[in-house]
């Protein structure tokens, strides 16, 4: 079958099906099944022959679609078609019906894609003021905090640079928890070196607001930080071993050096700045 | 009674003051907060501000854009800016993302796994893509098995479109494909009698050949 | 002849355009390379721009600082601009900026939109805030696309931390948590269908920052 080789590059099956369909259609109106099942094979094969390095996955999805595509086609080649089980017909009907509903989705996306990127390309031509105060009002603006040591400021590196968690909080639920980050290190660094090593499931199993499993977990990243402890993890989406840094500690080091305030009652400035750094 | 009602110069004056010093778009209750007025007022008072730029013709126009107002130069003088403004021309987003960044914003919340669906294909990296350039972020968990992590846009991907909320994104119906379309791709897909006899015509012989040839992929 | 010197209403307003976008003084040297016209000109077109916001009495000014012009607030009203600062702005920098500090310390030379990818939310106020407060300076262009401004600390930044130089700095945990960790982590936290439909809703609209600082209360 004559099919010109397009150079366009194809995002995945429906990009292709639906391209192939719609052609089709400008060119003949009468747009038979086979034209479009052999064009699509047509295609897949120039992929996989274009280039060796054709993600499996990738094909995987082509292929996918292919079966369906082939399958629609020789249901119709096949001769006597009255015995044919009236299951696997109505599974083909399903099966090509979802395949049309999925069509549609993807091209009603395609097209609202298309006037979003004009839309972006309109508001890109106006350009916003972003200049910001000047100079005479700076002073208002507060400046750092002095005596900033320079392990704080790795800290704060580290924590920008730590992914953030997911979990929002309910504000509602705010005035009954008094659970605070300081706490909970303080919980902690007070169990942890008898256990030595616990899951982090277990660590809050006994926990049933939501939140004082958030609030031990920001402590547990906390001491991560820190180094007092480490985090192990056999596999991806495993649980994870929380494992206690036997070293001594001498923790009126840490309170002097300002990374961590156990007393939860007179936060530093910094150990503030410490919490609130889970932030988005 | 209207005279009452009416905002004094200063105060006019004033929102321009506080619009040309803030550097992103500033919520019409804090400027409400910051002029010592309702915030009913501030609306009208920005509306008028953006007629005024209108009318006399200036460079800069006052537009409501992610949930505020901010002064912004006028589109059709984007040739002269984009001379002086070397930044922040961020390079265009591909196909691939732009369709996902659509299928985002119109699901949202998605987890990657849908938009996949969608698309017909893994999602993953141009989900980053737009993840690093701000435009989606996530908003929460699935409570399905795996828990997936959802996301949705941001209001970067609203102040990039020049649109106030998520509200003013053109309905996604207007997109739904017409008639012709559907028919197309029915008719595509199909396999019914009417096709069969259209193809008796044509010859089954070559087809059937080019059809078995075909399974062997 | 003197129709001909009179420059178009499209030159003015593009000037217009470029010193509303500017975040510092523009030169009268680059305003006539940008609109295409002699210095002379740009300075008798920003005298009378001048002129006429005060004609106006517009709530801002042009005026020519540091050998360029820019406009800024009208000095009547900056007790306005002072209650925007102060009510609107001062709140989100002091975390924030230590961060973004840390960020450019181990990063540089970095640009802003690296330094607001790594964290996840804009830095362009804090940056120039930092900048104007000397701590952090602009080292160079990136050689990419766009050619963003790349930033740098100062000597100011070393003597505030009380360092000799950069070499100083304690070096970073050869392990940062990575995503899949945190995200692990997270799975651990066993959301309920209630929180999550309930996330799912408020989605966009929440505010991490509030959430997160209440946690202390």
């Amino acid at each position: 079958m004559p099919y010109a080789v397009t150079t366009t590059v194809f995002e995945g099956p429906f990009d292709l099906l639906l391209h192939l369909i719609m052609k089709e259609q400008v060119d003949l109106y009468e747009v038979s099944l086979s034209t479009i099942v052999d064009a699509y094979l047509c295609e897949l094969e120039r992929m996989t022959t274009a280039s060796e390095t054709l993600d499996l996955e990738v094909a995987t999805e082509f292929l996918l679609i292919a079966a369906t595509l082939v399958e629609l086609k020789t249901r119709r080649l096949l001769p006597g078609r009255d015995d044919v089980d009236l299951d696997d017909e109505l599974a083909l009907w399903e099966e090509r019906d979802v395949l049309l509903a999925r069509l549609l989705e993807c091209k009603t996306f395609k097209d609202a894609a298309s006037v979003l990127g004009a839309l972006a390309t309109t508001a890109g031509r106006s350009h916003p003021r972003t200049a910001g105060v000047d100079e005479r009002f700076i002073n208002l603006v507060p400046d750092l905090p002095t005596g900033v040591t320079p392990m704080q400021l790795r800290t704060a590196f580290l924590r920008a640079a730590t992914p953030k968690p997911v979990p929002r909080v309910d504000l509602a639920h705010m005035t009954m928890i008094r659970a605070t980050v300081a706490d909970a290190v303080a919980e902690l660094i007070d169990e942890l070196p008898r256990v030595g090593r616990i899951s982090f499931k277990r660590l809050t199993g006994e926990l049933v607001e939501r939140l004082e499993v958030i609030v031990r977990f920001l402590a547990i990243l906390e001491l991560f930080k820190q180094g007092l402890i480490d985090l192990e993890q056999a596999i991806t989406f495993g649980d994870i071993e929380v494992v206690w840094q036997n070293r001594t500690v001498d923790l009126t080091d840490g309170l002097n050096d300002g990374t961590v305030d156990l007393t939860g009652v007179d936060l530093t400035d910094y150990a503030l700045a410490g919490i609130d750094t889970y932030e988005g | 009674m209207e005279l009452d009602q009416t905002p004094s110069l200063e105060v006019s004056r004033a929102l321009e003051a506080v619009l040309l010093v803030a550097d992103q778009p500033v919520e019409p209750g804090l400027l409400a907060q910051v002029l010592d007025i309702e915030t009913r007022e501030v609306d009208e008072l920005c509306a008028s501000l953006a007629a005024r730029c209108e009318e006399e013709k200036r460079g800069f126009v006052l537009v409501k854009v992610a949930g505020g107002y901010r002064f912004q130069s006028a589109s059709d003088l984007s040739g002269y800016v984009e001379r002086f403004v070397l930044e922040g021309q961020s390079s265009r987003l591909s196909a691939a993302a732009l369709e996902t960044l659509a299928i985002v914003a119109y699901k949202q919340p998605i987890s990657r796994a849908q938009a996949a669906a969608i698309r017909g294909v893994n999602v993953d990296g141009v989900m980053r893509t737009l993840q690093q350039r701000g435009y989606i972020t996530e908003v929460g968990r699935d409570s399905g098995p795996g828990q997936a992590l959802l996301f949705g846009t941001s209001t970067t991907f609203l102040e990039w479109l020049g649109l106030n909320s998520l509200a003013d994104l053109p309905p996604l119906a207007e997109f739904v494909p017409g008639p012709e379309v559907v028919e197309a791709l029915e008719v595509g897909l199909r396999w019914d009698d009417a096709d069969l006899a259209n193809d008796a015509e044509q010859g089954l012989g070559v087809d059937d050949d080019e059809g078995f040839q075909s399974l062997t992929l």
